[in-house]
């Protein structure tokens, strides 16, 4: 069956009259990885906060796996397989990197599992070979609150593998991150592509070439372009709004 | 203009920053670089004064500045662009900008943004009216640079200015920030991440945790050391 | 060179897993038994040192320990305030004190509560009849305040009312339900309360051996109350608490649904309030509407701030201590004592804000070193100067 | 008729509970403080009134007329004196943890309430030789270099030192001067301030009477407001104001004194906690429990209204007294006595225990639908 | 004084077994127990009955003490809290051992310390008028019994002021038990009740009820006020506000005495009336000595009333009934002794009934503009209690009387 996993019609979110997203549409394969960019402003945060519920749509609707998301509460669109990284890192600042990791994981979120069934075991070796993947293994134990803000970047997007949702929406990723680091996302991402949806929000263009397929350019709430890195690259609109055009010297 | 020496900063029991020594002069634009959590941002937010050293000084202007608020340093000229934007929420765009006057010297009678912020962000000019919270990432970002260019600095404090922001804008600023010194010969403090404006520098320290391990001229570096630098 | 300091590294690092984990195995064993010892020593030994009037400000104080307890679930660990306390401590205290006022000789001229026949109450109110049952009663003293807080909380937390704001809505409810108890003279003897308790299943409440009994009840649901606590709060479901103080809006995103877990903790904080109200009553001889005074709903916060909060022998030590110092300021200085009571509470928010249990945490360790005379405990980058990783940074750029 | 008596009246108990809530609204909405000794604040406004009235009354009549003119000002200062105390001792440290602030400022509260039962002459003496000795000695030794090092030793000899002074003198002059040294200034038995006879009287409109106080209360509320509004909004300090308790450290960054500006914001909304003080003073008792009984009403305005909302305050605090006044006074009970079971219910909370009651049943209803309060916080910051 | 029981060696002398507690007094001084509420809501009432207590007691001393010995006095605070004046009950009777407690004003805190009297057997002296319908054999009531203040105030207003009544009082049992009485007395004389209303202790808005009294009363009427504390002050202050003048609502307080009246502001109460068995005012050479001495160890412009008068009562009777006794530790003896003590107080000549409560003479004050009562009405000779309630229908018919065993706390009355 090769329902789309995203699909987005004709969405408008207005905030006091002004229009964040306008006359949105988008769709998206299943296992298919999406890189979304845009000028600041665009409305991409927007856009997933209207995919994950925080945000309700004004005109539109969309539809996950076929089915309307509108009626639902975050929670329950998480429940579906939609997890999210936020643009500035969020994660439990009192919770060691470990129990953030273990809470994310827990496939079972009512109340009553959580207190009166006991953390599987291979949940366990989950945590611990995550955080190997994003390097915390030394402060594994010492409460989040004390990273830096790219270990926090890393926590966060650890947090998301554990949630190990069908669709991951990632705003900037690797804001903040070195170069190494940043590469090291980018294989990750990649890596992870073949078997997850995913939307990836950067502005890091060298980021953007290193893992892009198809490319979706947001630019005053509606969707400017769609394409290959390379035709969006070339592409006058984008370079005008977006990319700009070089003309300091190069060292 | 910025001098430091043997600082030495704690967060609680963790030692953060070990004999930091560490030179800005005027006119010059000095580069740290380093992995993600080295310090870099604690030794900015202890030069703001917003972390108190444990061992060590610091000058500003040929005077320590240790005694010194926050707030006092920054009306002495030193501005600051934190990580995280730190643009105040509720207020206007107009608001936020209307503060950074809060740190000139000799407050203008008339509340009014000059033009040349407008030159350069352009995007600000249309949402004067908007609450500084509900700027997008990149947005606020633009905003915090602008707000900070209000107060006629001597020196700038920018801790990693162009995350989240867009590439044409991205250059924008680099440009900006080399216009700003070559034309008012203010000093620059930058932390980054971006290779590309990392090289528009004309000094670099490289921190590891916790403590400075190179500096030198940046057009001596090449991009391989700076890169191992960055990710060791 | 390299392969060395990498070999001994391992070496040490397992012998230090192995510590670890006999650690992380012995503390409960441990813990265990202390309490067990300190719960034996206070049912067996503690008695007989104690004169009457000290043994029942104990078993008092051991009460409100429980209570101290809830309130450290929810404030310290979920960080929601409850100011509304005092209801549910309430609503326990006159589940058994109704039981009690039921206790009617069959020989007395009327088969009503005393104080019913003077307002010219002639038939026992429907509310009052499950009361005659004691199981009921008993189950009606932690249930009716779970109740009420489910209730309760489900319609704050549903909408996301939060922080200060469900502070001050308890608060509310605090004055509201004061002034529904107070206002009704004929069915709870309003103001008055209910008071002067002849027997409970038989036997003379005011006997000493019944009072023992009482006592030896509190110590047992106060480890039972401990324990429940221990369970809460050492899971994931304690981590999902600490999560919901953090961010609650993040924990949406994961796909947990903080709703259910507020409400759940602060129903069993209502409940654990409800069952300390049940024992405080038992052995002050009185409940009133005064227990939903705010300013006692406060000071139950109070005591697990200065115990250190988030830490559940804190809210214990804490509940003793508050209360016996209160006791005794009160007598020593029947006058100002309130000068104290508040310089107390100064001193703990801004001197001690993890309270004495947090501070022996932190900086009593580092006074106890210094006494002994070692350095202060000082951590600081995973001991960076024996890092092979910074020696071959600097070797590498001749630094 | 019937309408414009309830709106009257329901706007006379909104417009207390109004200038009640304004200090708070601005301390809590803005600092983000939950000030328990809000309502002691309001006492101490009320106990300056008092003292002004002493003062005036000394004079003769004709100057008593007119004593609330100067007292306004005066329990503005005084609390605000008293506000700015607080703020420099205990708010500061806990700035960003209003549940803390809460704790302390209710011990803050119990203090208080026994400062002004048990305050004398010799307590007098007694507290201001220890301010001379101890906080004197401290800045004394301030100027020293070296004073880093010498603080905690220097804590420890000059605290035990200067409070048994302090307690001597106390005693000391206690026993020499006797009972006019030790007889408490007001006494728990609370004092009474009485209002000019002009404010003492009503306006009579055909069958509505409308008292002086009532409508005095109601225009002094609306001058508060009013002058609360255009600080906020019009003046830079306002800007600044809420610049620093929405960002304090990056407010430092750019350069505003926050230190200043808060001090200065917590005395503002203490002062007015003081101005609440004098008008509650002509309406209620004036004792060490007054402010008691104001503060949860105050806070249910603050948060019915939506924080930091002037506006929605003030609608809040007149929606809430009127329908408390209609509640508690039996016109809804008797608007409805033709359908028996609708009189029954409104007359069982048809007195003023039970309004209140039914009032927070309201607001809990009224939270349902707007979780936020009336005007909520907007934007994507509120529930980032 | 007529000590008319001399068997004092009754009972045995081993504490808890017998029944009879022996209190100890130590070495020469006797300890007594003072337990009033010094903070929250009551201290603003309760603190001066303390400072009443106090000044006899130094009297006392000043006088050569009780069977030689020097008085000493245990303070403590309840709090206004009802839980804190048990436990701080139980502490002096077990811990401090005083031989007395002087103390309470609320009801709620009398019926709070009452069952830790009884168990202990114990004693206390309650200087508050109150609502009746008690009679315990371990408490002195030295304050007015209804009959001693309400229904002589009922009675005088119906046959002065009108019968068209409206009933405010505070949310709790004394005003609560009061106004049931008041409201079957005034129906049994022919009266009319057109409304009632309650506020909460301490609560200040009573515009709702200042509307209802006008809806009940348009043309005027009696109010009768039971309100307690706080809510007094703002009532009377608005009440003028609202242009209900004492010519045409007269109200009858019998919560407000002279401290009262000074804490409102006289302007606000002048022509009001308030029902006591003491006023300030009233002419007798043990009043002139009395707040003398008062204003001489308080101060000049302190002010004394009903209920320290009772306190004052209290101390003295107790000091005689001891004498009579011959101990002070034998508390049977003493409650033996203490019945038919009599006293010339300041009120006038008071005695101690087998009933516990003390017959008074009782008075009707109007405020005047001093702050002070014009008494308008006194009893001619003192007025004997009646605890159980004669017009209320449950306690119609009893009485109490402890001096003969047979009859207690609460016995049907011949011929009832
Ligand atoms: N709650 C809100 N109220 C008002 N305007 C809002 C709100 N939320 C977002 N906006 C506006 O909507 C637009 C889109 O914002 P959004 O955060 O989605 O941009 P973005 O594409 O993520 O930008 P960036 O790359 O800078 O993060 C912005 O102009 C922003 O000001
Ligand atoms: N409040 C704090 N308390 C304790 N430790 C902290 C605190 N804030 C940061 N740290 C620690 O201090 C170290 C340096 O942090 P800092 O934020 O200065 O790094 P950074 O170099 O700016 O990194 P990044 O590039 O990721 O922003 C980190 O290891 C971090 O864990
Ligand atoms: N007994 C009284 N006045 O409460
Ligand atoms: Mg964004
Ligand atoms: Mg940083």
């Amino acid at each position: 069956m090769n329902e789309k996993i995203l699909e987005i019609d004709n969405l408008t979110v207005s905030f006091d009259g002004f229009n964040a997203l306008n006359n949105l549409n988008f769709s998206m394969e299943r296992g298919e990885l999406r890189v979304i960019i845009g000028p600041n402003g665009a409305g991409k945060t927007t856009f997933l906060d209207v995919i994950t519920g925080k945000v309700k749509p004004t005109v539109g609707q969309v539809l996950f796996k076929g089915k309307n998301l509108r009626r639902f509460r975050e929670h329950q669109i998480a429940r579906f397989g939609i997890g999210r990284k936020f643009q500035t890192p969020r994660v439990y600042l009192n919770l060691t990197p470990r129990e953030n990791l273990e809470l994310s994981c827990n496939r079972q979120k009512n109340v009553f599992s959580t207190l009166l069934k006991p953390q599987p075991s291979p949940e366990r070796k989950t945590v611990s070979t995550l955080l190997e993947t994003i390097g915390l293994v030394v402060k594994a134990d010492t409460p989040a609150g004390l990273l830096s803000h790219g270990e926090k970047q890393w926590l966060e997007i650890g947090m998301l593998l554990a949630q190990s949702p069908d669709l991951l929406l990632v705003d900037e990723p690797v804001a903040g991150l070195t170069d190494e680091e940043t590469l090291l996302t980018g294989e990750l991402l990649v890596s992870l592509a073949e078997s997850h949806s995913i939307i990836v929000i950067e502005h890091d263009m060298e980021f953007v070439r290193q893992i892009a397929r198809k490319v979706t350019v947001l630019h005053e709430g509606s969707v400017l372009c769609e394409g290959s890195i390379e035709e969006v690259q070339n592409d006058p609109r984008v370079v005008e709004v977006y990319l700009g055009t070089e003309e300091e010297e190069h060292p | 203009m910025l001098q430091i020496s043997g600082l030495d900063v704690y967060y609680g029991e963790s030692h953060i920053l070990r004999e930091v020594d560490l030179s800005v002069y005027r006119g010059q634009m000095v580069c740290l670089i380093g992995r993600n959590g080295v310090g870099k941002t604690t030794l900015l937010k202890t030069i703001m004064g917003l972390l108190p050293p444990r061992r060590g000084k610091i000058w500003f202007d040929g005077v320590e500045i240790a005694p010194l608020s926050p707030d006092r340093r920054a009306r002495s000229g030193i501005g600051y662009v934190a990580q995280g934007r730190e643009i105040i929420p509720r207020l206007t765009v107009k608001e936020n900008l209307l503060l950074g006057l809060e740190a000139r010297r000799k407050r203008p009678k008339k509340m009014q943004i000059p033009e040349d912020i407008f030159e350069l962000f352009p995007v600000l000019k249309t949402m004067l009216d908007r609450r500084g919270g509900d700027l997008s990432g990149g947005q606020q970002q633009q905003l915090a640079i602008a707000r900070a260019l209000m107060g006629q600095p001597q020196l700038l404090l920018l801790d990693e200015p162009t995350e989240g922001i867009q590439p044409s804008i991205v250059l924008e600023i680099e440009a900006a920030v080399r216009r700003i010194i070559e034309t008012t010969g203010i000093s620059v403090l930058l932390v980054e991440q971006h290779l590309h404006f990392v090289r528009q520098a004309d000094w670099y320290y490289a921190m590891q945790k916790g403590g400075i391990v190179a500096s030198g001229l940046t057009q001596e570096l090449s991009n391989e050391v700076i890169q191992r630098f960055l990710a060791v | 060179m390299n392969e060395d300091i990498s070999s001994e590294h391992q070496e040490k690092a397992t012998v230090i897993r192995q510590l670890y984990r006999q650690l992380r195995q012995r503390p409960r064993l441990t813990e265990a038994v202390t309490v067990g010892a300190i719960a034996l020593f206070a049912i067996a030994i503690v008695p007989f040192f104690l004169s009457a009037f000290n043994l029942d400000l104990l078993n008092r104080y051991l009460a409100l320990a429980i209570l101290a307890l809830g309130i450290d679930l929810i404030w310290g660990y979920t960080g929601m305030l409850s100011l509304g306390h005092g209801i549910f401590f309430a609503l326990g205290g006159y589940a058994i004190a109704m039981h009690l006022k039921l206790q009617i000789p069959p020989d007395a001229s009327s088969q009503l509560p005393s104080f019913m026949s003077l307002y010219g109450v002639t038939e026992l109110p429907a509310f009052w009849k499950p009361f005659y049952s004691f199981p009921l009663t008993l189950i009606a003293v932690f249930l009716i305040p779970a109740l009420l807080a489910t209730f309760l909380g489900y319609l704050v937390f549903r909408n996301r009312i939060r922080g200060v704001y469900f502070s001050i809505l308890t608060q509310a409810a605090t004055i509201v339900f004061f002034n529904l108890f107070n206002g009704q003279q004929k069915l709870i003897n309003g103001t008055n309360g209910l008071t002067d308790f002849k027997t409970i299943l038989g036997a003379e409440v005011s006997n000493s051996n019944t009072q023992f009994v009482i006592y030896t009840l509190t110590v047992l649901l106060l480890v039972g109350a401990y324990y429940l606590c221990r369970w809460l709060t050492g899971g994931r479901f304690g981590k999902v608490l600490v999560a919901i103080r953090d961010d609650e809006t993040r924990l949406r995103f994961s796909g947990y649904d903080p709703t259910g877990y507020k409400v759940l903790v602060f129903a069993i904080s209502g409940a654990l309030a409800g069952i300390a109200g049940a024992l405080f009553t038992l052995r002050s001889g009185i409940i009133s509407p005064k227990a939903m005074d705010i300013a006692f709903s406060i000071e139950m916060v109070i005591w697990v701030a200065v115990g250190g909060r988030a830490t559940l022998i804190g809210a214990i030590v804490g509940a003793l201590l508050v209360n016996y110092s209160k006791s005794w300021l009160i007598s020593q200085f029947p006058d100002i004592w309130l000068f104290f009571q508040g310089g107390l509470f100064l001193l703990v928010v801004l001197v001690l804000p993890n309270g004495l249990i947090g501070w022996l945490k932190t900086e009593g360790i580092n006074l106890l070193r210094r006494l002994v005379k070692r350095p202060r405990y000082v951590t600081t980058y995973p001991s960076l100067e024996e890092d092979p990783e910074v020696r071959r940074e600097r070797e590498n750029l001749g630094n | 008729m019937l309408f414009l008596d309830s709106l009257f009246n329901g706007v006379s108990i909104g417009a207390v509970l109004l200038i009640a809530a304004l200090g708070l609204a601005i301390v809590f909405g803005i600092m983000g403080v939950i000030n328990l000794a809000h309502g002691e604040l309001m006492m101490i406004g009320a106990y300056t009134t008092y003292v002004v009235q002493n003062g005036f009354k000394l004079l003769g009549d004709n100057w008593f007329e007119f004593y609330i003119i100067f007292a306004i000002p005066m329990a503005f200062l005084v609390a605000a004196a008293v506000g700015l105390m607080l703020e420099r001792w205990v708010i500061r440290y806990l700035y960003g943890r209003p549940l803390e602030t809460l704790l302390a400022t209710w011990g803050v509260s119990l203090i208080l309430q026994q400062f002004v039962r048990s305050v004398s002459w010799s307590m007098f003496v007694g507290i201001l030789l220890f301010s001379l000795l101890f906080f004197g000695g401290i800045w004394v030794l301030k100027k020293r270099l070296d004073f880093d090092r010498l603080r905690r030793p220097a804590i420890a000899v000059l605290l035990p030192l200067s409070v048994g002074i302090a307690i001597a003198a106390s005693v000391l002059s206690g026993n020499l001067f006797k009972l006019a040294f030790t007889k408490p200034w007001f006494g728990a038995q609370g004092v009474d301030v009485t209002a000019p006879g002009w404010l003492r009287q009503g306006l009579e409109l055909g069958s509505l009477y409308l008292p002086y106080v009532r409508l005095f209360i109601i225009g002094l509320t609306v001058v508060c407001v009013a002058g609360i509004y255009l600080f906020l909004q019009r003046s830079p300090w306002g800007l600044r104001i809420r610049a620093v308790t929405q960002n304090r450290t990056m407010s430092a960054c750019l350069g505003i004194p926050t230190q200043k500006v808060d001090a200065l914001t917590f005395a503002i909304g203490s002062g007015l906690a003081g101005i609440a003080g004098c008008a509650i003073s002509f309406l209620g008792s004036v004792g060490p429990n007054t402010g008691q009984n104001y503060i949860v009403d105050a806070f249910m305005v603050v948060v019915v209204g939506g924080v930091g909302q002037l506006f929605g305050t003030i609608v809040a605090a007149i929606a809430i007294g009127t329908v408390s006044y209609l509640l508690g006074s039996g016109t809804i009970a008797a608007l409805v006595s033709d359908v028996n079971f609708l009189s029954d219910f409104f007359s069982f909370f048809a007195n003023t225990s039970m309004a209140r009651v039914m009032v927070f049943a309201l607001i809990i209803a009224f939270l349902q639908v707007r979780p936020a309060g009336l005007f909520p916080q907007k934007g994507r910051t509120v529930d980032a | 004084s007529n000590p008319q029981d001399e068997g004092t060696g009754t009972t045995g002398d081993s504490p808890g077994e017998t029944g009879s507690p022996i209190a100890q007094s130590d070495g020469d001084v006797i300890k007594v127990g003072i337990l009033h509420s010094l903070s929250g809501t009551m201290a603003i009432s309760e603190k001066s009955v303390v400072d009443a207590e106090q000044l006899a007691i130094e009297e006392i001393n000043n006088a050569g003490g009780v069977l030689g010995k020097k008085i000493q006095a245990v303070v403590e605070d309840g709090a206004s809290d009802w839980p804190t004046f048990a436990e701080k009950a139980r502490k002096l009777i077990d811990q401090d051992r005083v031989v007395t407690v002087f103390g309470c004003w609320t009801s709620a805190s009398r019926k709070a310390v009452l069952p830790v009297f009884e168990e202990k057997k114990h004693m206390l002296w309650y200087p508050v008028q109150y609502e009746g319908q008690e009679c315990s054999q371990n408490i002195f009531y030295t304050g007015a019994a209804p009959n001693q203040q309400i229904e002589p105030a009922v009675d005088w207003l119906l046959e002065n002021k009108g019968n068209q009544f409206f009933l405010i009082g505070s949310d709790y049992v004394f005003p609560r038990t009061a106004n049931t009485i008041i409201k079957a007395q005034v129906e049994a004389k022919g009266g009319q009740i057109l409304g009632e209303d309650y506020i909460p202790l301490g609560g200040t808005e009573v515009t709702p009820i200042i509307t209802k009294i006008k809806a009940a009363l348009p043309d005027g009427g009696v109010i009768f006020n039971t309100l307690n504390g706080d809510s007094n002050v703002a009532f009377f202050k608005q009440m003028q506000g609202a242009g209900l003048t004492p010519d045409l609502y007269p109200t009858m307080s019998v919560s407000i005495a002279e401290e009262e009246v000074k804490a409102i502001g006289p302007e606000y109460l002048q022509g009001q009336y308030a029902a006591w068995n003491y006023f300030q005012t009233v002419d007798t050479p043990e009043n002139k000595k009395f707040v003398e001495a008062f204003k001489g160890k308080y101060g000049a412009d302190r002010v004394t009333n009903d209920p320290m008068e009772a306190a004052y009562i209290m101390v003295h009777l107790w000091k005689q009934a001891v004498e009579a006794a011959g101990t002070a530790d034998d508390l049977e003896a003493v409650r033996k002794a203490a019945i038919g003590q009599t006293f010339q107080a300041p009120e006038g000549l008071v005695t101690l009934e087998n009933n516990h409560h003390i017959s008074k003479t009782v008075r009707i004050g109007e405020v005047r503009d001093d702050g002070m009562f014009e008494i308008v009405y006194a009893t001619d000779s003192p007025v004997v209690p009646v605890p159980w309630n004669q017009y209320v229908a449950d306690t119609k018919g009893y009485a109490c009387d402890w001096s003969d065993p047979s009859k207690g706390g609460k016995y049907k009355m011949e011929g009832a």
